[in-house]
């Protein structure tokens, strides 16, 4: 009785329930109901998109672990999550092999060649995207020619005279280069862009934004479908809350406070926070956990850091949105963070 | 000391041997680089107003900078156009684009000098289509009148199409082409 | 002029990044990127002589090159000041703060033949800045590359860890790095400063 | 060691760039095309040939202690000349290049060779030296310039070479793209150098 | 009542205590040998005094204290030495031991068993008695409690902190005995607390145990300066320096010990041995000893210590469960995996864990960085960091980050999704670290 075998091993001998695929499946799934938008949204060529992508994702993972000699672990469903949110970065009618070279890029560029999963610096999705607006920029910026979601328009604004585009873009290349060369504009445009602006500050636009008759990339279509999903991953922990927040927060508050379209304290808030794929960035991207800081200050930082320069794009730089931007910057600088947030340990002078 | 004396005199004496040799080259060279300095503005100028082939400079009081061109060896007679250098915020640069106008002040061509816009896109003021010679945005504006130079939808004879993506370089160089043909109609009576 | 000075402040630090998207320093940023410590010290005593070889070459290529007409020595005149300048600046250094010379002191000499400081010193006299705008791009460069490099070696500790494919540690995956970090960058294009 | 050998070093074992990651401003900077590229690789190999030439013919006679800045200086005169040279003859290119033909000088291979060969051998071996490492650094860098070309501009030498529906790929000729096309061209070399020991 | 005291990070593992809760403590029968290893307390080793064929009697002493960190060894069983050789102990190497054959009598040593008043004996007497037990730490350090309750004269020590924490899952060992030992207890903090001469002493209990908190309360009712102190139920609130945290609002000094910042810890089953030996001068000889999971008779047991595993579950189990797995010794979180069930119970073995096969393992992941390693350490190092350091043989690095602080609670393996085993090569960081700084010492 006493040769009976027993397993030896290092303590803890209990685990959590969690496990790394729990929690890829349990984001692939938040990102159920927006995928349904998006697919009602703009139809087939939504699903086909997001499907290339991830076929694309996880085929090359597969692939690259091959070459590597490493066991295949597509299982974990990380390439997946990746697949998925570089499509909701598309806008509806890229073509079908951006979607394929975006997938690849992530994962065999950005990932892979860190080591795979946990290994990289930058967030997949987000660095292939900007490696196809990059490369491909006139496919990636709406030129007033992305599609319009079911039952919404492109700028979520019917009017007449004035060309259409995504709502920040149409801040930023509608609307602006027309106020700022009233002697190129016929008196009907400089009319529509009045009206224009004025309604943007209503609560008819920011409802539109919510729902999803705002056009854009075919992710970030609706905020309440993503909000969905995001609170489902707040509930079950797999998110913390204090990027969202943090995020959140500081793009609300710096837009009241700078981007008005006259003078400080008249900025729309709600604008710059459901559009523009801020809530898509903010719930599901900035807080992939492999590319933001460990710490809970290191990611307060990251958040704050993110809001700030998402705003400073949106505002001066060259880009409408700056979402993708601000996030891989700050991916950029996590390490940094990292090593100057080491908490202070316990009875450490 | 004297060991340091010795050793700056050393260093001198190669540095003053490689003056001297580069002066040479410099002085084989001048010519050549001012030549080829002056052909890639002739060049430019010729592509702006093809009917000439001598240009001379002039400026008036308040420093505008601008050449009357003359057919013919001599700069002489009645010009053929006028040429001056329109300057434009671009994107993410001041865009330098050559114009050259007939005396009906009708513009004979423009001929984007330099820019430092975003590759595919609004570098593409100077894209060139396969099978074509000349970038197709540029020649839109032979033949264009103050009146016509602006920003049109779908261009034709009235105005320019702008490049999809890149309105902002279009309307810079159409802007500054603009404003370029209405100084020379003050500078050319 | 303050806005001036600051477009060009910021250009070079994040538009136009020395390292990152002019391709000036690249040598240095490959190599003392390893850990942030020296990251930062190679930093500082990069932006201390960007300036003072901004400093020092302006009055002499506007002052004497160009009024004897001997630009075409610039070359030539430019790299002895600045060798001689980093040599002297080491020995001052030495003598009168020997703690600054402790922290920047190993750095200088790999400094001398670095492209980026010549590299400043000639584009100040290519983009035609004046004197105090020579100094304001001197100091920002090397802020740039600084910031470059220590993003840079925060990066490279951690990747210490990473399984990197064997083919592609050192060297190549540094430079995948840099690449990204340069597409990261991208979000700087097209900032209106003015 | 054999004249073949001396020449052939640099154009494999220890070719600047792939070997030696030296030079790696200007091979990032100016190879956004083939013709860049060789044109930048040329105008090294010039003046390497130059400096190694003038630095062992007077390789005695310069002083120990002030051997580095005198090799600088006579590198600085070489590249002047470049400069003056393709300032005249090769204008379209010298305006490309810009800044970085005056940027040679800092040029650690030209420097390490004048001081880790030429100030030690004869001419004929000097020359040797710099026309394999310059054509070595010329290779290289027309390698980087080939692919970064025909990717992202869909042409080589300014030729069109891909079908007509081929998009270039732009980010491959945006500082973002050398960074990373060098870096896979230099894991493609480890790779083929691990093949090579292995066999 | 004091308001719930806790500490920041740590984990909730579910508690599993129910099985054993209710059970009371029961007396095994003696078993016909016991293994006892000499060394069972960190400090100076022993000097053994009997040798094969000797005739011993429960409370002889086996093997004499080295020195002052050093308490002597006691015979649990009466009979015979049959052997003094190397045998396999729970840690999984073969150190010495004694084995003795019992008699089946039982027979005690002279002297022991005399009862004594505590309060008549001076305070000097009292720390010598308590050496001469071989009484040692039984909350898991066995580190001899003699020399905890002998401080340096410059450190003032002003609150005494008895530990019933019990945050191990499973265990109920220390629980059991508050509840029927609640009057020894109280008499033998008040023991501790004379030896000390400190003002405050808190009776520190997790909350999920409101019977041990009420009986402490009614019987310290009129107590000046003895109270109890309900703690927040969280994983590792037992730890010594996480009760000091959460109970003093101090943190001992990395490096330091509990006395740096005026506090001494004793665990509740301490205490009770201290009790035992002063006024009934009994040695420790024996141990409460949870037994639970994968077993037909979960209860607590009072075990000779020596008695080997295997004895100890055929009397309580009857035969041992075929499909039987893994067997820790301690709780599932701190305790160590058995090699093999002839192993004896130690002085400091509070429970035996038993799992059925097939045993559950961690899948083995890479690191995804989901911090919840960073947010359940409670000496707040960066579990993630620290590991992949360890595993890449940075020791300058671990040196850095606090290697030397981790107290090994497994709070941060308990929580990585990606079941990387934290603790482990953390511990392997810090024992090279703490080589290295033994090295260097031995140079200079
Ligand atoms: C990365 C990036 C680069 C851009 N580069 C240019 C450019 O070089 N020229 C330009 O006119 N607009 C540029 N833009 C601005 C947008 O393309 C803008 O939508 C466009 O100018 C408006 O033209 P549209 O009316 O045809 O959409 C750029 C935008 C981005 C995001
Ligand atoms: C992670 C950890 C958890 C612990 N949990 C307990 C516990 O629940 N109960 C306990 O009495 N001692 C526990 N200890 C041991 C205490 O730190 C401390 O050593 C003991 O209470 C001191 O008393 P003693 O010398 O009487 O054993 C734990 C130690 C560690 C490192
Ligand atoms: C909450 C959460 C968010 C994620 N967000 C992204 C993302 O924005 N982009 C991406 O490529 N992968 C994302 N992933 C998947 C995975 O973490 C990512 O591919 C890793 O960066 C690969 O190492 C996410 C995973 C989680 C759990
Ligand atoms: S001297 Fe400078 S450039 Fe040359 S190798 Fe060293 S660090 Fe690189
Ligand atoms: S000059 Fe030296 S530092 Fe600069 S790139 Fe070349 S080798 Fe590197
Ligand atoms: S690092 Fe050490 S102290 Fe921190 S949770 Fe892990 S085992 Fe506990
Ligand atoms: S808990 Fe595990 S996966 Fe999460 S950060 Fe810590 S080691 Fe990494
Ligand atoms: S070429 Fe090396 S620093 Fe620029």
């Amino acid at each position: 009785m006493a040769d009976i075998k027993l397993k030896v091993s290092s303590s803890p001998h209990i685990y959590t329930t969690e496990s790394v695929p729990r929690i890829m499946i349990a984001v692939a799934l938040s990102l159920v109901p927006a995928t349904i938008g998006a697919v009602y949204f703009f139809g087939l060529r939504a699903a086909m998109l997001i499907v290339l992508a991830v076929a694309s994702a996880v085929g090359t993972e597969a692939l690259c672990q091959k070459i590597r000699g490493v066991p295949v672990r597509i299982s974990d469903f990380s390439a997946v999550v990746t697949g998925v949110l570089l499509a909701f970065n598309l806008p509806a009618n890229a073509p079908w092999w951006m979607a394929v070279l975006g997938g690849a890029f992530a994962i065999a560029v950005v990932k892979e060649l860190f080591g795979g999963l946990g290994f990289n610096i930058w967030n997949p999705a987000l660095a292939a995207r900007a490696f196809l607006l990059a490369s491909w920029p006139t496919s990636m910026i709406s030129s007033g020619d992305f599609p319009a979601p079911r039952a919404g328009t492109l700028s979520g604004l019917n009017l007449e005279s004035i060309s259409q585009a995504t709502p920040l873009q149409f801040v930023k290349n509608v609307i602006a280069p027309l106020l700022q060369n009233p002697s190129e504009a016929a008196p009907a445009q400089l009319e529509a862009t009045r009206t224009a602006l004025e309604r943007m500050q209503g609560l008819d636009y920011t409802l539109s934004l919510f729902w999803g008759k705002v056009g854009g990339v075919i992710g970030e279509t609706s905020v309440a479908l993503l909000l969905i999903g995001a609170l489902y991953l707040l509930v079950k922990g797999y998110i913390d809350w204090r990027v969202p927040a943090g995020y959140v927060g500081t793009v609300a508050l710096l837009a009241w406070v700078f981007a008005g379209p006259e003078g400080y304290f008249t900025g729309n808030v709600m604008l710059h926070v459901c559009s523009g794929g801020l809530i898509l960035g903010a719930f599901f991207m900035a807080t992939d956990m492999v590319t933001s800081p460990v710490t809970r200050k290191g990611k307060w930082i990251f958040a704050v850091g993110c809001g700030v320069l998402t705003l400073l794009i949106r505002v001066k730089g060259g880009y409408p949105e700056g979402v993708s931007y601000a996030i891989l910057l700050m991916n950029t600088v996590t390490p940094l963070i990292d090593s100057y947030t080491k908490p202070k340990i316990y009875g450490g002078s | 000391m004297r060991d340091i004396i010795e050793l700056v005199g050393a260093l001198v004496l190669i540095t003053v041997i490689a003056a001297v040799v580069l002066s040479n080259v410099y002085l084989l060279t001048r010519d050549k680089i001012a030549e080829v300095e002056h052909q890639r503005e002739l060049n430019a100028m010729k592509t702006a107003l093809p009917a000439a082939t001598v240009f001379e400079q002039d400026t008036t009081g308040d420093g505008f900078v601008y050449y009357r061109g003359f057919a013919g060896e001599e700069k002489s007679g009645e010009p053929v156009g006028y040429v001056a250098l329109a300057l434009g915020k671009g994107y993410s640069s001041t865009i330098r684009t050559m114009v050259g106008v007939d005396p009906a002040l009708a513009i004979t061509g423009i001929k984007v000098a330099s820019q430092q816009e975003t590759p595919g896109l609004g570098t593409r003021i100077e894209q060139v289509r396969r099978g074509e010679e000349e970038p197709w945005f540029q020649s839109q504006f032979r033949g264009k009148t103050e009146k016509t130079v602006k920003l049109l939808r779908g261009g034709g004879p009235d105005g320019i199409e702008a490049i999809t993506g890149a309105t902002i370089s279009s309307r810079a160089v159409t802007k500054s082409v603009r404003e370029t043909v209405q100084r020379l109609d003050q500078v050319i009576d | 002029m303050f806005d001036s000075l600051f477009t060009i402040a910021i250009a070079a630090v994040f538009i136009n990044n020395f390292v990152l998207s002019r391709f000036l320093g690249l040598c240095p940023f490959m190599g003392v990127s390893r850990n942030i410590s020296s990251a930062i010290g190679m930093g500082m005593a990069v932006i201390f002589v960007m300036t003072i070889a901004s400093l020092v070459t302006w009055p002499l290529y506007h002052l004497v090159l160009h009024t004897y007409d001997i630009t075409y020595l610039r070359t030539i005149v430019f790299i002895l000041v600045i060798a001689s300048l980093v040599q002297f600046v080491e020995m001052a250094l030495e003598k009168t703060a020997p703690a600054l010379y402790q922290a920047l002191g190993i750095f200088l000499p790999l400094i001398t033949t670095n492209c980026a400081i010549l590299g400043v010193a000639m584009l100040n006299i290519d983009d035609e800045l004046s004197l105090i705008e020579s100094l304001t791009q001197g100091f920002a460069a090397g802020v740039g590359f600084t910031l470059a490099l220590v993003l840079m070696a925060g990066i490279r500790e951690r990747l210490e860890l990473a399984r990197v494919p064997k083919i592609f540690e050192g060297v190549p995956i540094a430079l995948i790095c840099a690449g990204l970090m340069s597409i990261a960058f991208l979000g700087f294009a097209g900032f209106a400063v003015e | 060691m054999s004249a073949w050998k001396v020449f052939a070093r640099g154009l494999w074992d220890e070719v600047p760039l792939f070997r030696l990651v030296l030079g790696l401003c200007p091979a990032l900077a100016v190879t956004t095309s083939l013709v860049n590229g060789m044109g930048m690789g040329l105008a090294t190999t010039f003046v390497l040939l130059g400096s190694n030439l003038v630095v062992s013919i007077f390789r005695k006679v310069i002083p120990g202690k002030i051997r580095i800045p005198a090799f600088i200086v006579i590198i600085a005169s070489f590249v002047t000349v470049v400069d003056l040279l393709m300032h005249g003859y090769t204008p379209d290119l010298h305006k490309a290049l810009g800044i970085f033909i005056p940027l040679i000088v800092v040029n650690c291979i030209i420097l390490g060779r004048s001081e880790a060969f030429a100030s030690k051998n004869g001419v004929g071996y000097s020359l040797l030296d710099a026309a394999g490492m310059g054509l070595g650094f010329t290779m290289a860098l027309m390698i980087l310039g080939g692919v970064r070309e025909i990717l992202g501009s869909g042409s080589l030498a300014g030729l069109p070479v891909t079908p007509e529906s081929f998009r270039p790929v732009l980010l491959f000729i945006l500082p973002p793209g050398g960074f990373i096309a060098y870096g896979l061209l230099l894991a493609a070399f480890n790779k083929l150098e691990r093949n090579r020991s292995a066999d | 009542m004091l308001k719930q005291a806790t500490f920041p990070g740590g984990v909730h593992p579910p508690d599993s205590k129910e099985a054993t809760r209710d059970k009371k403590i029961e007396r095994l029968a003696l078993p016909a040998r016991v293994i006892l290893p000499l060394q069972q307390h960190i400090g100076a080793p022993v000097k053994c005094v009997v040798a094969k064929g000797d005739e011993v009697k429960v409370g002889d002493v086996l093997a004499s204290a080295g020195g002052f960190i050093s308490v002597p060894l006691h015979a649990t069983l009466s009979g015979k030495v049959k052997a003094v050789g190397s045998y396999m102990h729970p840690a999984g190497v073969a150190t010495e031991a004694v084995v003795i054959e019992g008699d089946g009598e039982d027979a005690w040593a002279a002297g022991a068993a005399a009862e004594r008043d505590w309060r008549q004996i001076d305070i000097d007497q009292l720390r010598k008695m308590i050496q001469d037990a071989g009484i040692v730490g039984l909350g898991g350090a066995a580190f001899p409690t003699h020399v905890k309750l002998s401080p340096p004269a410059d450190k003032k020590i002003d609150t005494l902190l008895i530990n019933g924490a019990e945050c191990e899952p499973f265990l109920n060992a220390d629980y059991r005995q508050m509840l029927e030992r609640t009057e020894d207890l109280i008499e033998g903090i008040k023991l501790v607390v004379r030896i000390l001469g400190c003002e405050r002493t808190l009776v520190a209990v997790e909350d999920n145990k409101p019977e041990a908190l009420a009986a402490l309360d009614s019987l310290l009712a009129g107590e000046h300066g003895i109270e109890a102190a309900p703690l927040k139920t969280k994983y590792p609130q037992g730890g010594e320096k996480q009760l000091v945290e959460a109970l003093t609002g101090r943190q001992v000094p990395s490096g330091g010990l509990p006395m740096d910042v005026g506090c001494v810890i004793q665990n509740v089953s301490t205490v009770l041995s201290i009790y035992d030996a002063v006024t009934k001068g009994r040695p420790l000889i024996d141990k409460v000893v949870t037994i639970t999971g994968a077993v037909r008779n979960p209860g607590n047991y009072l075990v000779r210590v020596g008695t080997s595993v295997l004895d100890v579950l055929t009397q309580v189990e009857g035969e041992i469960p075929e499909n039987l797995g893994k067997v820790i010794m301690g709780g599932p979180m701190m305790g160590l995996a058995l090699p093999g069930l002839d192993v004896p119970v130690l002085k400091g073995t509070n429970g035996l864990v038993l799992i059925e096969r097939p045993v559950p393992t961690a899948v083995h992941d890479t690191c995804i960085r989901c911090g919840g390693c960073v947010d359940s350490c409670p000496v707040r190092l960066v579990p993630c960091e620290l590991a992949l350091y360890a595993e890449h043989e940075r020791w300058d690095k671990c040196r850095e980050y606090h290697v030397k602080d981790c107290i090994e609670c497994g709070s941060c393996s308990y929580t990585c999704p990606a079941g990387r085993n934290l603790v482990q090569l953390i511990r392997y960081g810090k024992y090279s670290v703490i080589n290295e700084d033994r090295q260097k010492k031995d140079k200079k």
